[in-house]
């Protein structure tokens, strides 16, 4: 939309969302929140941007096609799985570990990968709706 | 971190899992991940076939190893994530599903031989291969789960993909049909969740195996029957039953031809599926009550079938109400009930998974030779194309359930189970459809192949389709094997049949990894 | 009276005042009489939600509902700004304009978009 | 199957190398004779369905062998007739390979001893003769014929498959060997009549007894070797041939010897009445082969042992004659160009050789003595002229049947040949040796038979006669006239066929004159049927698939209702009202605000309205949700319900759509209807399972181990990923899909609206 | 003592914030055009909701939860006004009509042209 | 509680199926919404009503003690409301692609892969 | 430098929504912030300016009293029994020009006394306000003038 309020307001409205998505993203282990949700605001994120700066300026920001992204989100949530046939448990088994890093302890987990997975697939699958539903047909 | 509280042996499996054991899952992973990165390289469009080709030649390895192993085991599972079932959702493989899904992964394999051809940039480029990667994951988990809200999210899986196949075109009559399809869809899928909903609320689990164990204890209290005519209406929706039938010969006659003969194959057979699943297995007794209404159900769908085939000019509009005609007789089988009813059933299914996807593909060669998919238009095949006339005739005969081919055995199965149990009607049912779908495609063949119009289409250009040739001999030489030498397949379907009725194998490969609770 | 038992007679009395305030405003949305209007009344509804969520949030002592009340002020901004960019392009409400110029309209304000 | 390929070195000399797979057949069989004739049969089989008891497993005694030997000594024959009839046929090795298939048909049919087997060889006799009576496809009436025969039969072959089955449930038994010896446990089952029904129904289309018969006429269109082969010897009789093999266990009884006798009789009269009518050579032949038939049936069902004897001997005899005059009817046909008896004279000159052919078959046809034919018609005589009211009558019809067929058995036989000759379309010469040699073989072996007919009647009749019997039969037979009744009948059939011979213009006429006034014939019929059969089903289609959206939904939720509310009734699963509910009040507000939200969406006058009212309802059930402990799903539920307002509204935006929702009062009352019954029919059934006392297992082990295994404070989201983290795979495949369809529907546009700017995606 | 004291501040907060809420609602309904209205809901309704957060922040003891929810109120803050802008611009541009007794409109005759323009 | 909701369930589901039952297929699609939130209601009561907290282990406990919300149809539920989100927004962009081609959404109207008044196949032979 | 000022302003929010303002969670922070800021960098104008803190602060507490004392005049209006009102739409010459700053003053207006920013004209002179009490503007118009926007002005210049 052609105002200048918005527009300037816009980019930085949506790194915001992106960080606060990332923060439901992680903590969803323990409260609520997760991958689906934190995906839906990124979306939401990007959807915005999209309002303001039309779609060309999502793509680039994306830099990959948002289909492509949610096929990746696909794949590492399967690879999170598959993890689990090299350590000789049945798929989908939870492999946790645990690195220092600057004195703090940080838990990898696959069960966080997965929820990535899931936060990647909903990230680009909605915002590819919302981006083909933007976009106009003679634009 | 808090190890000394945990009781990890009461929580989860200890055993290691082997890669025999992951076959139960690899069936669904092959064509995800296939799918997933078919998508990542959507515009790497010229090894999208031979991608797809080689996964789905994944997927029927596994198959294959699956069912072996099953052959020689007995029904296998796996419990994902390591806990004890019933509380992470078991993948439990019986004879029925594995048949099933074997069945099925043949059929997508030869179907994408089909499309190397058929699928062209603007179909790649959205999507036609992830969807059916996608459709074949979703496909392989309804047959393989055992964990029947496990199984809706498959069904859905497939369905959504099945929408995305459906779509690919734009033309005007397949956004037509995809409304109709989808939305109907989506009603019988949403009634499959609400019973699944009922079905938690009585007994507060999701295994299969868990529920066969706890269903004696709550039969009386709870309301059972009517859950179980619940799920008769879901999944009758979902294979194509009337009077929920609709869906299907509104939309299968508007995709491309090989979309249509991967749904004619596979999806109405996941709700027969499904049905077996929950009412002879979960639900015996309550089958018991219903066949008289399943059986009703039976007669009028075989038979409202095939007189709407009846009806039609269009090939695929034909074909589709075949279809419909066709899950009338396999439902005749789950109205019975009886051992040689359902393995009747599960022998009709594993036919017409292949007959009905060689039905379309041959629908498309007759296109493509003839020009045009009207019975008003077509003509002079015979003369143009002797060998795909001779193709025809055999599937035409197999449909009718004549021999040589597979479509006499089921059939003779299934009209001495309804003679056994003194159910003339279904009996005689079962006969006149298949004598209406002989008046039927002696129609088509008169008038496809033996016809010659004046001015009627010359087939332009001399080179043969030898793809689609293959595809479809690929799957008419099962067919008429089948037809020839069906008594393996009548001894699978024996088991799986047996397997259903007398569940303790299922519920012991389930609860045999750690006792269960 | 502990500051417990105050802080709970806050609560109760500050859900119901919430709850009055969701019907009235329920009551605007129904009302409309324009689209702007409607839209004005669930960006409000998304307000009350924000402090009844808040309001929970100090009853429960449980602290996800701060995360849930941000969140739902995002999505309130989000669903404010589609209807905008809705209302933008084709009018304020079905009737009022005639679908001719209304088209040619919508299409000027996508081009003046870009 | 070589067949093609043969006859594309061989041209149609391929016929002689052909022919001898049948002449093989035969000399192998041949073989048999002596033991079967010793009243020994041959029997043997191979595993091939246990599961269903189906061996396969042939058996052969007289009838089968006899039957074995017609099928293929004739079928040599016509092999080699083929091969100069359809002398220069661009498919000619299609019609080869077509009628050797259906020759392995016939004879598995005959030599079958499993049920499934039989019925399966039945079945395929069908579907080759579909193939070859519709060889000719280029001609409509080829191609009516075809599915006439394939429908007619196919009928046949459903109820046959019905019997055979019903059969083996009231004797256990799979295979005719051992059903011979259960033939008083069949005829003592409850399931006899219905059986008998069944299989009459199979074999009397399939040997066109009346009112079936139509369709074999019309078989005609088929090429003459065809004719000549399916329709005398072979397929028509496998009816007969089913009756005759199951005359020892389904004969004897009241049913049996009523309705066989009647049925064929009735036959025999209408084919001969129809055959004076023809005027075409062949059709006349046809007709008379559905009379021949009929007098089959007809001493089949009367099954005393001169009667079976006499069927026998007629069977043989008539698969010689009537073989031999349809190839000669095709030899004229192939030859002069025309089958109009009244445009044949003289041909006697130009066609030797097939003259004596056709007036020896003639002959034999007519039943004069020292001919096997006239073996036959004594026996037929003899049988029948038993006394009793029942034998009279079909006595009298039999002698009224053979009159007429002497007096077509001449039309064909011998008028074209003599009198003066006439222009015919084509100049006439006499056939190639290919086309004699099965008429002359034929006719000469008509006579051949009758001579010997003690040696003919040791090794083929004598011992098929025992077999359709069930026990042995001594019946002596000679073709030396002896002074008796019979003998005395056949003198009048004669005169009789005399007259009719010379009365023909004037029957033809009367009888014309007859049907002319029914108007109606079953063939007619088979057209009006098949019609209605079309015009019914588009009827029925158009109720029940009927294209619009609303009907299937309305149907689909009248199920919904009623089968939840039905069975809940029925088995008494009704929900008990108890207890009271104690919401607070802002639950109750919450539940308020749903309920109105849910209301304007449907009173809403237009569709934002309704959308922004749609919001509502969602997001009241996201705050109830977060009421009930359920922040994880209020959290979804406030995105997903905003994000679903949002697409709607970003799709409205390309909408340019009308406004009201209207329906009829008369529509609104019943979607009103439905919606209720629905609403209170799940609301019903969620009372009443949650009034059964709840097994908390899952969910307490999920509580358990929620932190101390799966590291998660937050359960729900620890189901999610973790204890049912195959759920959410399965899920977000759906979300990557949805997504990927919806960008396919949105780019890709129909060919007619695609637009030359259409542009390519960055990416 | 602190905890109770905080307790009463949140409690008279939260009170002070429904009460705004309400307010805002009254107005929502009783003012006469859309422009009105959006004055009692940006401003009247934000401050209610943002004072309840506040109040939560204020009774929480963990700081966490109180710098998330003053994180909250500002973010609430800055996009508010975009929203309610957007709103009333669209509005206005899209030719939603003032209230009859409204004293003056400024960009009236501009907008009002433009729309005119793309009319034609 | 229990049956208040069950009144409500079937409340929602005879909105949602009342509007189902519409000519007008965007009027089909709010049915859609509102028959997916009377399933996820459905859900939920189906696994009981704990109205007194979420499934949430609190700092320093290491299992759930109390009585808290069933966490397990709250999962479902989650994954029931994605997938139906996700159908929503194919069906609802189906519509909008269905008007654009078909140019209308009135069922009776849409009309073309099942196409009104179609001719008998042909009677011949 | 504004680049800057934002990752630090985003890390900053990432601490006070995860409430932990150790430096490992900070750092965390900026590199979130970078990377969310990296892909919308093409949208942030060029706004070379840096920011006077003080004057920042007196401007937040500026808004916050008048955001207050707007809502409880509108609290006053709306409950009163009898409505006195004089809406209308005003313009008012903007004398700063950049979009940040623009921005900032028509959302600041937004929340103030009877205010609301409608629009930005196209050549970003003036800004669109619709007051509630529009019976006289120009006072309004003084009012913003010498408030937010010299605020804003002494702010960021
Ligand atoms: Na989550
Ligand atoms: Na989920």
């Amino acid at each position: 939309m052609r105002t200048l309020i918005f527009r300037t307001a816009a980019p930085y409205l949506t790194s915001l969302m992106l960080l606060f998505s990332v923060f439901v993203l992680l903590r969803g282990h323990n409260e609520p929140g997760g991958g689906f949700i934190g995906g839906l605001i990124a979306a939401s994120a990007f959807a915005i941007l999209g309002i303001a700066h039309g779609v060309h300026a999502v793509r680039r920001s994306m830099y990959f096609h948002p289909m492509a992204i949610s096929g990746f989100g696909l794949l590492l949530a399967a690879l999170a799985g598959m993890l689990s046939y090299v350590f000789r448990v049945p798929f989908l088994t939870g492999l946790w570990t645990s690195v220092s890093f600057l004195g703090v302890k940080v838990d990898f987990s696959t069960v966080m990968f997965f929820d990535i997975g899931v936060y990647l697939v909903v990230v680009g699958a909605i915002t590819s709706v919302a981006l083909s539903l933007e976009e106009r047909e003679d634009g | 971190m808090t190890g000394e509280v945990a009781d990890m042996a009461g929580a989860m499996i200890t055993t290691p899992a082997t890669a025999a054991d992951w076959l139960v899952i690899a069936p669904v992973i092959i064509p995800l991940i296939f799918g997933a990165l078919l998508l990542m390289f959507r515009h790497e469009m010229r090894w999208h076939g031979i991608a797809a080709l080689v996964g789905l030649a994944a997927l029927m390895g596994a198959e294959v190893a699956l069912f072996a192993r099953v052959l020689e085991h007995g029904p296998v599972s796996m419990t994902m994530g390591s806990w004890l079932p019933p509380f992470g959702i078991s993948f439990t493989v019986d004879l029925l599903g594995a048949t099933f899904a074997l069945t099925s992964g043949s059929i997508a394999f030869v179907c994408a031989v089909f499309t190397l051809r058929d699928i062209g940039v603007t179909g790649r480029r959205y999507g036609f291969y992830p969807f059916m990667m996608l459709m074949m994951a979703g496909v392989s988990g309804a047959f393989l789960t055992g964990d029947i809200f496990n199984l809706y999210v498959w069904f859905e899986v497939f369905v959504i993909s099945s929408f995305g196949l459906l779509i690919l075109g734009s033309e005007k009559a397949q956004i037509d049909g995809a409304s109709k399809y989808a939305i109907l869809n989506l009603v019988a899928t949403t009634l499959f969740l609400i019973a699944t909903a009922y079905l938690y609320g009585i007994f507060g689990t999701l295994n299969m195996a868990d529920i066969v164990r706890k269903a004696d204890g709550v039969r009386g209290g709870a309301p059972l029957m009517t859950l179980a005519t619940l799920y008769l209406l879901a999944f009758g929706m979902k294979a194509a039953a009337f009077p929920v039938n609709f869906w299907l010969p509104a939309s299968y006659h508007t995709p491309r031809i090989v979309v249509a003969a991967l749904f004619g194959g596979l999806l109405t057979k996941i709700g027969i599926y499904a049905l077996l699943r929950t009412l002879v297995m979960l639900f015996p007794v309550e089958r018991a009550a219903l066949a008289d209404l399943i059986g009703w159900v039976a007669v009028a769908t075989m038979i409202l079938g095939v007189l709407g085939a009846l009806a039609q000019s269009d090939t695929r509009r034909i074909f589709g109400f075949l279809v419909t005609s066709g899950v009338g007789v396999m439902l005749a089988g789950l109205s019975l009930g009886t051992e040689t009813g359902i393995s009747g059933a599960i022998f009709y299914a594993i036919h017409s998974m292949l007959i009905m996807t060689a039905l379309y593909l041959l629908a498309g060669m007759m296109k493509e030779r003839g020009g045009s998919f009207s019975l008003h238009e077509l003509s002079g095949l015979y003369r143009n194309s002797p060998f795909l006339a001779a193709i025809a005739l055999v599937l035409a005969a197999a449909v009718a359930g004549l021999p040589p081919a597979s479509g006499l055995w089921p059939k003779v199965m299934l009209v001495k189970a309804a003679m056994d149990a003194s159910a003339w009607w279904l009996a005689g049912a079962i006969l006149l459809s298949g004598f209406l779908t002989t008046i039927t495609l002696g129609r088509v063949f008169l008038l496809a192949f033996w016809r010659d119009h004046a001015g009627g289409h010359e087939t332009r250009g001399t080179a043969l389709p030898l793809l689609g040739y293959a595809a479809l001999v690929a799957l008419t030489v099962p067919i008429v094997v089948l037809g020839l030498f069906p008594e393996p397949v009548i001894r699978i379907a024996n088991m799986a049949a047996a397997g259903l009725l007398h569940s303790s194998g299922y519920v012991g490969a389930v609860f045999a990894a750690g006792g269960g609770s | 009276m502990s500051g417990e038992s105050f802080l709970s007679f806050c609560v109760t009395i500050a859900l119901g005042l919430l709850c009055l305030s969701f019907l009235l405003t329920v009551l605007r949305v129904l009302r409309g009489p324009t689209l702007p209007d409607r839209i004005l009344a669930l960006d409000m509804l998304v307000a009350i939600a924000i402090g009844f969520i808040a309001v929970l949030g100090i009853r429960t002592g449980f602290s996800f509902h701060v995360d849930i009340a941000i969140a739902l002020g995002l999505v309130g901004f989000l669903a404010t700004v589609a209807f905008a960019r809705f209302v933008m392009s084709r009018g304020v409400t079905e009737k009022q304009v005639p679908a001719k110029p209304r088209k040619a309209g919508s299409k000027t304000s996508r081009r003046r978009k870009r | 199957m070589l067949a093609p390929i043969l006859t594309r070195l061989l041209k149609h000399n391929a016929a002689w190398v052909l022919s001898l797979a049948p002449l093989w057949i035969f000399s192998h069989f041949a073989g048999m004779l002596g033991d079967v004739a010793g009243g020994v049969p041959v029997r043997g089989g191979l595993e091939w369905i246990p599961s269903l008891g189906v061996r396969f497993s042939w058996y052969l005694d007289g009838l089968s062998l006899t039957f074995a030997l017609l099928i293929a000594g004739i079928g040599t024959l016509i092999v080699l007739f083929s091969g100069g009839y359809l002398k220069g046929n661009e498919h000619q090795g299609r019609f080869f390979s077509f009628i050797l298939m259906f020759m392995g048909a016939m004879q598995g049919l005959v030599v079958s001893d499993s049920f499934l087997m039989l019925f399966v060889f039945w079945e395929l006799t069908s579907l080759t003769s579909f193939l070859l009576i519709g060889f000719d496809h280029r001609r409509e009436p080829a191609r009516r014929a075809a599915v006439q025969a394939l429908i007619v039969t196919g009928l046949g072959g459903i109820s046959l498959l019905a019997g055979l089955i019903l059969i083996w449930i009231a004797t256990g038994q799979t295979e005719l060997s051992g059903l011979l010896a259960a033939g008083d446990a069949l005829r003592g089952s409850p399931f006899y009549l219905a059986a008998f029904v069944l299989v009459l129904g199979g074999a009397f289309t399939k040997s066109a007894q009346f009112p079936f018969h139509f369709w074999l006429p019309n078989a005609m269109e088929a090429p003459t070797p065809v004719s000549a082969y399916l329709h005398s010897a072979t397929m028509v009789k496998a009816g007969v041939y089913l009756l005759m093999r199951l005359n020892p266990v389904m004969g004897d009884t009241l049913a049996w010897e009523t309705v066989l006798p009647l049925f064929g009789g009735a036959t025999l009269l209408v084919g001969t009445l129809l055959a004076i009518r023809q005027t075409d050579l062949k059709l006349m032949l046809a007709y008379t082969t559905v009379a021949s038939l009929g007098m089959l049936v007809m001493l089949t069902g009367f099954g005393s042992d001169r009667a079976i004897e006499a069927a026998v001997l007629y069977l043989i005899a008539h698969s010689m004659f009537k073989g031999a005059l349809f190839m000669v009817a095709g030899l004229i046909d192939h030859e002069t160009g025309t089958r109009n008896i009244g445009a044949l004279s003289g041909l006697r000159h130009a066609m030797p050789a097939t003259f004596v052919a056709g007036l020896l078959a003639a002959l034999s046809m007519g039943g004069l003595p020292l001919f096997f034919g006239f073996l036959a018609k004594e026996e037929i005589y003899a049988a029948l002229a038993v006394g009793g009211a029942w034998a009279s009558i079909a006595a009298l019809v039999a002698i009224a049947g053979n009159a007429l067929m002497f007096a077509i058995a001449f039309a064909v036989g011998l008028k074209p040949f003599v009198g003066p000759t006439v222009k015919v379309p084509r100049r006439t010469h006499e056939g190639a040796m290919l086309l004699l040699t099965g008429p002359l073989v034929l006719a000469i072996g008509g006579l051949a038979a009758g001579i010997f007919s003690a040696v003919a009647h040791r090794l083929f009749s004598s011992p098929m006669a025992s077999a359709i019997a069930g026990q042995s039969l001594t019946v002596d037979v000679s073709t030396v006239p002896h002074l008796e009744l019979p003998l005395l009948l056949s003198g009048i059939t004669v005169a009789l066929g005399v007259a009719a011979y010379f009365g023909q213009a004037r029957l033809r006429g009367a009888v014309a004159s007859l049907l002319e006034a029914i108007g109606w014939g079953p063939d007619r019929g088979f057209d009006q049927v098949m019609r209605g059969l079309v015009r019914f089903s588009a009827g029925v289609t158009r109720i029940v698939q009927n294209g619009r959206l609303d009907v299937y939904m309305t149907v689909t939720f009248i199920a919904v209702a009623l089968s939840i509310l039905m069975p809940m009734v029925v088995f008494d699963e009704l929900p008990t009202i108890s207890g009271l509910p104690d919401p607070w009040f802002y639950e109750v507000t919450v539940m308020i605000i749903g309920v109105i939200g849910l209301g304007a969406v449907v009173y809403a006058k237009d569709r934002l309205t309704a959308i922004v009212s749609l919001g509502i309802q969602g997001f009241a059930v996201a705050l109830l949700f977060m009421l009930m402990g359920a922040p994880d799903l209020s959290f979804t539920q406030f995105m997903v319900e905003t994000l679903s307002v949002v697409i709607l509204a970003l799709v409205m935006t390309r909408l340019r759509l009308s406004v009201s929702d209207h329906r009829p009062i008369g529509r609104k009352l019943l979607d009103t209807t439905i919606a209720g019954a629905c609403g209170a029919a799940l609301g019903l059934l969620l009372l009443k399972v949650t009034q059964f006392p709840f097994d908390e297992t899952l969910t307490k082990f999920f509580e358990k181990n929620s932190l101390v295994i799966a590291h998660g404070r937050n359960v729900v989201n620890v189901i999610i990923v973790d204890f049912r983290g195959l759920d959410t795979l399965g899920e977000i495949s759906v979300v990557m899909i949805a997504g990927l369809s919806i960008l396919a529907l949105i780019r890709i546009r129909s060919r007619n609206e695609r637009r030359p700017a259409r542009r390519k995606e960055n990416a | 003592m602190i905890v109770l004291l905080l307790d009463y501040v949140a409690g008279i907060l939260i009170v002070i914030g429904a009460i705004f809420t309400l307010v805002a609602s009254i107005g929502l309904l009783r003012l006469p055009d859309l422009y009105t209205r959006m004055h009692a809901a940006s401003k009247a309704g934000t401050l209610g909701s943002c004072v309840m957060l506040i109040a939560l922040a204020v009774q929480s003891q963990d700081l966490a939860i109180s710098t998330r929810a003053l994180a909250g109120v500002i973010f609430f803050l800055m996009t508010v006004p975009i929203s309610s802008h957007l709103l009333a611009k669209a509005a206005h541009a899209s030719g939603c009509r003032m209230w009859p007794k409204s004293v003056r409109d400024d960009i009236g005759s501009s907008v009002q042209s433009i729309v005119k323009t793309t009319q034609s | 509680m229990e049956m208040v909701l069950s009144i409500l369930v079937g409340l929602f589901f005879a909105v949602g199926i009342y509007l189902m039952l519409s000519k007008h297929v965007i009027r089909i699609l709010l049915g859609i919404a509102i028959f997916g939130n009377a399933v996820n209601l459905l859900i939920f009561t189906a696994g009981r009503i704990e109205r007194t907290a979420p499934p949430i282990i609190p700092h320093g406990l290491e299992t759930i003690v109390g009585p808290v919300a069933n966490p397990l149809p709250q999962a479902l539920i989650l994954t029931a409301i994605v997938i139906s989100f996700s159908f929503f927004a194919f069906l609802l962009v189906l519509a909008y692609r269905a008007y654009q081609e078909i140019g209308t959404d009135d069922t009776d109207g849409m009309r073309v892969a099942e196409p009104k008044g179609e001719p008998l196949p042909p009677l011949g032979y | 430098m504004t680049l800057y000022l934002s990752v630090i302003l985003l890390a900053l929010a990432w601490a006070a929504i995860t409430g932990s303002f150790t430096l490992p969670n900070i750092l965390f922070g900026v590199l979130i912030g970078g990377v969310t800021l990296y892909l919308v960098r093409a949208h942030i104008g060029s706004l070379r300016s840096f920011v006077r803190a003080g004057k920042a602060l007196s401007l937040v507490i500026l808004f916050f009293k008048e955001l207050i004392l707007s809502a409880w005049r509108v609290a006053i209006l709306v409950v009163s029994p009898k409505m006195d009102l004089k809406p209308g739409i005003f313009a008012y010459p903007l004398t700063v020009d950049r979009d940040f700053e623009i921005t900032l003053l028509a959302n600041l207006i937004t929340l103030t006394p009877g205010t609301l920013s409608v629009d930005v004209s196209d050549d970003k002179r003036t800004l669109f306000v619709h007051a509630i009490d529009c019976s006289d503007p120009d006072a309004t118009r003084r009012d913003i003038a010498e408030g937010f926007e010299r605020k804003i002005m002494e702010a960021f210049r």
